[in-house]
């Protein structure tokens, strides 16, 4: 288990409560510690959450031991097939994939997958997403299309990969693809960002009727590393990147770009995966119950109005 | 908006002046240059156009190019601020550089005969970095065109994402994208120009999303810059790595053509898949005209361009 | 016509019988290896099947299999003879030792429940080679699942082309394709399984023309065969090279299911596809079975499959 | 120039009336001679080009100066734009296309390409077309669909290109979604055996409403050595494959699988290039004119007719 800085005094009170939850021999009055040690981690969990930084909550969407894509489909589906490959030329382990069931409905899910270890991260090349990845998914919306799924899509990247491979194989071209598909999709999209969501190999996957973050992710333009070596012109300025970039969920609802704010257990979904994957297919229930009444060429206009409009607030003639 | 301005003809250059090539270091007369649409003498190289030099490159009459929302401008939707300089100050800089209000012209005017709807992105404004004013009059322009169906041209350019306008600017790649989605599936005809640099999310939208991708010599074109891949894989890569010749052969890009032949180029490809406009006849063509006069519709399709009217001209 | 003859029955062998598995050369018992659908049990080896017992194993009640065009066999358009051999004569000793008219088998039946189309092809028939015949009764098989509106299954299994049809077996490739092309776009579902080995003009075709692809583990599968291949480049190919695993990673085929499992797979994608047919619940879904009831049409697509019917028996 | 051994006689009668034509300081009867030589000159072609065995006609397909594709293009069309890469993985120099115009009308023209010398035969691959030369056909071919433009094809491979890395770029994947992409195709198409046409390389463009194979050319399921390999187990007997294969104009018409024989000048399209070319245009015109009035969805089901029909003298119930 990885422990943040912040995450520290919760980390050692977490230990103290289980500790004593399994020290039957405890002189005193157990429970009335146990309900102290409660009290007093709720207390400090809220404190410490609500004063972290932006970029506290940049490290905590990145927090190695949070769910990935296949936690989640493992925790909130059923029936889940993985497919393969892009048919062209190679299958990418950072983009995952295929049918499943939620709540007894059929549905197609792709989602960014990190790996856990060293050994899987290297597989999946950190969650960096070749453009094998990005036609991989393409090629599974068209089949949800066909056979009338609607698309779950989990989004967590750090960004697209940065290698001269990639560029050979067409990376932008892999990515743009995928919003143009995904603009036209004759079928509901749910997008949910459970991670990390940077930049256009989040987009990627990013477009659809309802966009979803659960509640300790950020979606950036850029990684503040990478905002802060353009803007500052050092990579060090990351931190004041963080908090110009306006990449945290209530950031997100204002500027009128995310939707839904998906809460998450205390302490962060990595504390507690089937708490946080309860409230997960609670929301993806609503979503997908609220968008499959919907008639199609509606939904597919008003997907195009929601992306129409994004950013008209931010212009004006002079 | 005028979009040719003072500026513009002073950097013409007075006679007897010397341009120093970027690339090759050699001098040239600075009004040959010119004549040359900014492409050295001596080593071929392409200088980037601002956007007022490619309209008066590829339009038959520039003056006459009606503008899509030319006063649009940006306002700071983030509170943008680095070291106590603000964005809308930052901009009024650049605005001021450039002549221009955003770091795109766009419009309707006629290539070789053909109507089109036209974008020019400049990269002078801010490295043609794609913020919500970028993308919301490159959208204009996509339903401008689909509104007449009309070809669309765009010249492309950029350096990546308006990191001022944060998510707002990656958003701006899927608003363009959904744009074309409804353009292309009304079956109309995008060709796209890839000049020096065209990266990131432009690449990855817009810039990519066309029927034909015709790339300027030289030009960078890609997703990630050089220096991050450079930083990230820790070594130099090849020096003609992502150059639009690179990516030609990639596949990614259908034609690489030097900036005197652009304006003819796009003439006869607009009109091959479109039949709009006239292709000026190449020395080769003509000794075909008898086959091509003899089809019913040959000349119809193709009326000759008024000869007093130079083609690709400078103003 | 009887699918399931003396012969199969007989193939089964006795018990006390030996077999010596081709790839490890090991023995187990022919019982063994016949009740694990001639899997190696020492080295997972994937022996070819033959149509009768890959229909066995695949379908709920494998009695009840409809034919279709069982009867139809060719004739001997080109006139094709070698050594004084006649192409009937050839094809006389296949339909002996195979007992089979050609090389693939075709009908409807329930798989998990599923009513489908099946093809099935045998590669003791002349190598699994596409002639006029395979070609048109996996048309006919695809027309009847786009009648019926059912999903589609081909296993699939070829050495490439008939020679001795010349052209005619050429253009199987072209029916069959034109016949998926009206069956995609009439929104079917087609799961293509490759077999060892899956080759030139059929994975050309309808092979991969297909929304999901499964494949045998170690299954050869590909356009070139590999002696040809190292003839050219001269040199030998890596041991793996063109297996159903290697195909997967290159991202050709979508999974490698073993044997004992692909019944199952097959049950699951019809229903997660199409919602036809009732998937055996895995234990990990039992868990999570009370979720799927409270959906108002959970029950109804998924029936239980009566139990008393043995799931991928043999026959 | 390169000559077949049944050439030969041929050859030098040419070279004989060459001479003779030139040389003015001519003792005799000099036009009465030329006479004479063009007189036995084509009374030999006939007789030489009617004693052809399939074999011989196999060479005389794979003729090294026999204008390909490029060629024709350049003869027989005008405002040619070839266009390039298949927007995935590379651009393949032997499978050339792009729009242009036939007789004043917009057509997109795609073809094999073969290379003149040893060096453009490296650069081409000897003709022999690579998974993204597939793919790039049919890029072409859904542009033409979208923008109305009748498709001209023209078959001249020896086979699709039989490395590893053709199989691992998904060789058969690429055929295979041409063969599906033609057969739906909302444009007419017209198809040309120009040369070699060999097995599944060349149905990957072949795929039409009507199929025309120039005179001096051939169609064959596998290259005659390929199928003695197969059949007599030695590809030694490749002239006997070549016999029973039936992959002649004239076996191709029988067979119902070729529409049109177009004819070439005496001697063969390589003997004289703008003949071959004249020949060419002037049946293109007629097949463009004749499908160009016809409706779209019964022009698609007459093509599906043809298609399905193939074969079906093969077949019967026992
Ligand atoms: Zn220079
Ligand atoms: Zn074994």
């Amino acid at each position: 288990m990885a422990t943040l800085e912040f995450e520290r005094e919760l980390v050692k009170l977490r230990e103290d409560l289980e500790e004593i939850r399994e020290d039957r021999g405890f002189k005193g009055d157990r429970e009335a510690r146990i309900s102290e040690l409660e009290f007093e981690l709720k207390a400090r969990t809220t404190r410490v959450f609500a004063e972290l930084t932006p970029w506290d909550k940049v490290q905590l969407a990145r927090h190695p031991d949070r769910p990935h894509a296949l936690d989640f489909i493992d925790l909130i589906l059923t029936d889940f097939v993985e497919m393969h490959g892009d048919r062209h030329f190679g299958d990418d382990p950072a983009v995952v994939g295929g049918p499943a069931k939620l709540a007894g409905q059929r549905v197609m899910v792709i989602g960014h997958q990190k790996g856990r270890d060293t050994r899987e991260n290297v597989r999946r090349n950190f969650g960096m997403a070749s453009p094998e990845g990005f036609r991989k998914a393409r090629r599974l919306m068209v089949q949800a299309e066909k056979f009338g799924m609607p698309v779950v899509t989990l989004l967590d990247i750090p960004g697209a990969s940065p290698v001269l491979e990639a560029e050979e194989r067409g990376q932008a071209w892999a990515i743009a693809d995928n919003l143009l598909e995904m603009a036209g999709l004759r079928v509901p999209i749910v997008v949910v960002v459970i991670g990390e969501g940077g930049s256009g190999g989040a987009l990627a996957l990013g477009i659809g009727d309802r966009i979803l973050m659960l509640e300790h992710t950020v979606y950036s333009v850029a990684s503040p590393e990478g905002a802060a070596s353009i803007v500052w012109r050092d990579h060090k300025f990351a931190p004041e990147a963080a908090a110009a970039l306006k990449l945290t969920p209530p950031d997100l609802i204002e500027l009128g770009i995310v939707d839904r704010i998906v809460p998450e257990p205390p302490g962060g979904a990595h504390i507690d995966f089937d708490a946080a994957a309860e409230l997960l297919v609670g929301a993806l229930e609503d979503e997908l119950a609220a968008l499959a009444g919907r008639d199609i060429d509606a939904l597919v206009a008003a997907r195009y109005e929601k992306f129409r409009s994004m950013g008209r607030g931010a212009v004006a003639p002079v | 908006m005028k979009i040719f301005g003072r500026r513009d003809r002073e950097r013409r250059g007075p006679e007897g002046l010397w341009h120093t090539c970027r690339e090759c270091g050699e001098m040239a007369y600075e009004r040959e240059f010119e004549m040359a649409h900014k492409v050295c003498p001596k080593c071929g190289f392409h200088e980037r156009l601002s956007a007022p030099e490619r309209i008066a490159l590829l339009l038959d009459d520039p003056e006459a190019f009606v503008q899509i929302a030319p006063r649009l401008a940006t306002t700071d939707p983030l509170k943008f601020e680095r070291d106590g300089l603000t964005y809308p100050e930052h901009l009024a800089r650049y605005q001021q550089s450039s002549g221009l209000i955003e770091a795109v012209i766009c419009g309707k005017g006629r290539l070789d005969g053909a109507e089109i709807c036209l974008a020019v992105i400049d990269f002078r404004f801010l490295g043609a970095s794609m913020g919500a004013v970028v993308g919301e009059k490159i959208t204009l322009t996509v339903e401008a065109a689909m509104e007449a169906r009309l070809p669309l041209v765009i010249v492309n350019c950029s350096g990546g994402a308006r990191m001022q306008e944060g998510m707002l600017s990656l958003m701006q790649m899927a608003k363009t994208s959904a744009a074309l989605r409804r353009f292309h599936d009304a079956g109309l005809l995008y060709i796209s120009v890839m000049t020096d640099p065209t990266l990131a999310g432009v690449t990855a939208s817009f810039a990519s999303l066309a029927d034909v991708i015709v790339a300027e010599p030289g030009a960078t074109i890609g997703f990630t810059g050089r220096r991050l891949i450079e930083q990230i894989v820790k070594q130099k890569l090849p020096e003609d790595a992502q150059s639009a010749e690179f990516m030609q052969e990639h596949g990614m890009v259908d034609l690489v053509s030097p900036r005197r032949a652009l304006k003819d180029l796009l003439g006869r490809l607009l009109n091959l898949y479109t039949g709009a406009g006239a292709p000026v006849d190449s020395p080769a063509e003509e000794a075909e005209a008898a086959s091509v006069e003899e089809s019913p519709e040959g000349p119809e399709a193709a009326p000759k361009v008024d000869e007093s009217q130079p083609a690709g001209g400078q103003v």
